[in-house]
């Protein structure tokens, strides 16, 4: 299984991309485990995670083609 | 791109068109109107030039049109609902965002707009760099109401 | 005529006119715009097809100067206030009240241009004469909020 | 002394002139008198006065050249 993992706003910066492609990763836990050793400033960072494009909170369980976006505070305005 | 989203400032073209009533529909006799532009702040010495927005355009989609629907089942007497965001580089002085609410009565149409904005301001997936005059930029957050 | 009219409806080339901001002055970031729009009301089987607004001119323009300043007075982050009313013929789904107050932030954008028209409706000496699809008309007034 | 009086909104047409001057008139009251005997339906009206375009309540003196004006409810916007 593969995940579609988006990057927003100065959380692109830190990843130095805009997406990202991460495949064995059964939930958004583990999948920040992976995103923390790939980019370890990750955890300074204030955030919301969305799976496809609903706001998700704790732990949730990850399909095959989910699209997972790291988003920091909302600035529209 | 998403339909609420327009690449660049909200310009008078797209304001006038987005302005005029429904052809022969005149039972909205109140609109009320929220206009957001690009502040020339100074930031430690230095001036904002313009906001280099981003976005994530389908969740823009979608959240837009829960924000519409929630305010349409939220009051009886609105009519129509036009919001539209800036994508990309909006100079200082220049239109970010436009909301719109007509309704029968002035009331509903000023309370639906300030809700929807403040919607807007808490729920769209849209993110702010502000480019500075020394070319330099800062990643900006929204302060809380 | 004062200041604060204009004849007839108010057009797309007066409000884009007056959504423009000051030349070089990129401090208010946010504006609120109240539209009023003459509807066509059905009244005992007969629809509106127009309004004639009559005024007391001076009035009018010591009226508005005096909201104006109260509203500059009540809160301090607005920068600006436009407030133009119809007088005479003004057609079904025509503009007739143009209210527009800029400030640096909404929340004060948005409270103070619903106060103003709060206050045109309960100060503006206009008096609106509803025309029917039968030629016949009737002088209205506002209903209590 | 002569005072101008404006009839605004359905008063104008109640008056038949939307301008009237009256002599001889020391107050409001006493302009009130006059134009009752002039146009007996006033009385059904509800309105305001004002006093040189400031709104008055009561009786008020009234000098020459002050402008009065009788004006139903208002209705803009």
């Amino acid at each position: 299984m593969e995940v579609k993992v988006l990057f927003f706003g100065v959380l692109a910066d830190v990843a130095g991309t805009s997406v990202r492609h991460y495949g064995d990763v059964g939930s958004t836990d583990r999948l920040m485990i992976r995103i923390q050793d790939d980019f370890p400033e990750f955890i300074h960072y204030n955030f919301r995670t969305s799976v496809n494009r609903e706001i998700v909170n704790g732990d949730v369980l990850l399909n095959d083609g989910d699209e997972v976006a790291f988003m920091p505070p909302f600035a529209g305005g | 791109m998403a339909e609420y989203l327009v690449e660049g400032p909200i310009d008078n073209e797209l304001m006038t068109r987005l302005l005029a009533p429904p052809a022969g529909n005149f039972d909205a006799g109140a609109t009320s109107v929220f206009i957001g532009r690009v502040r020339a702040d100074e930031n430690g010495g230095k001036k904002v030039v313009a906001i280099e927005y981003s976005a994530y355009d389908e969740m823009v989609n979608s959240e837009a049109t829960k924000i519409i629907d929630q305010i349409l089942a939220g009051f009886n007497n609105v009519k129509s609902i036009s919001l539209i965001h800036s994508r990309g580089r909006v100079g200082a002085g220049e239109i970010s965002l436009f909301v719109m609410v007509s309704a029968g009565h002035r009331r509903q149409a000023i309370e639906a707009c300030s809700e929807a904005v403040e919607l807007i301001k808490a729920r769209l997936p849209v993110w702010k760099n502000e480019v500075y005059d020394d070319n330099s930029h800062e990643w900006k957050q929204n302060l809380p109401l």
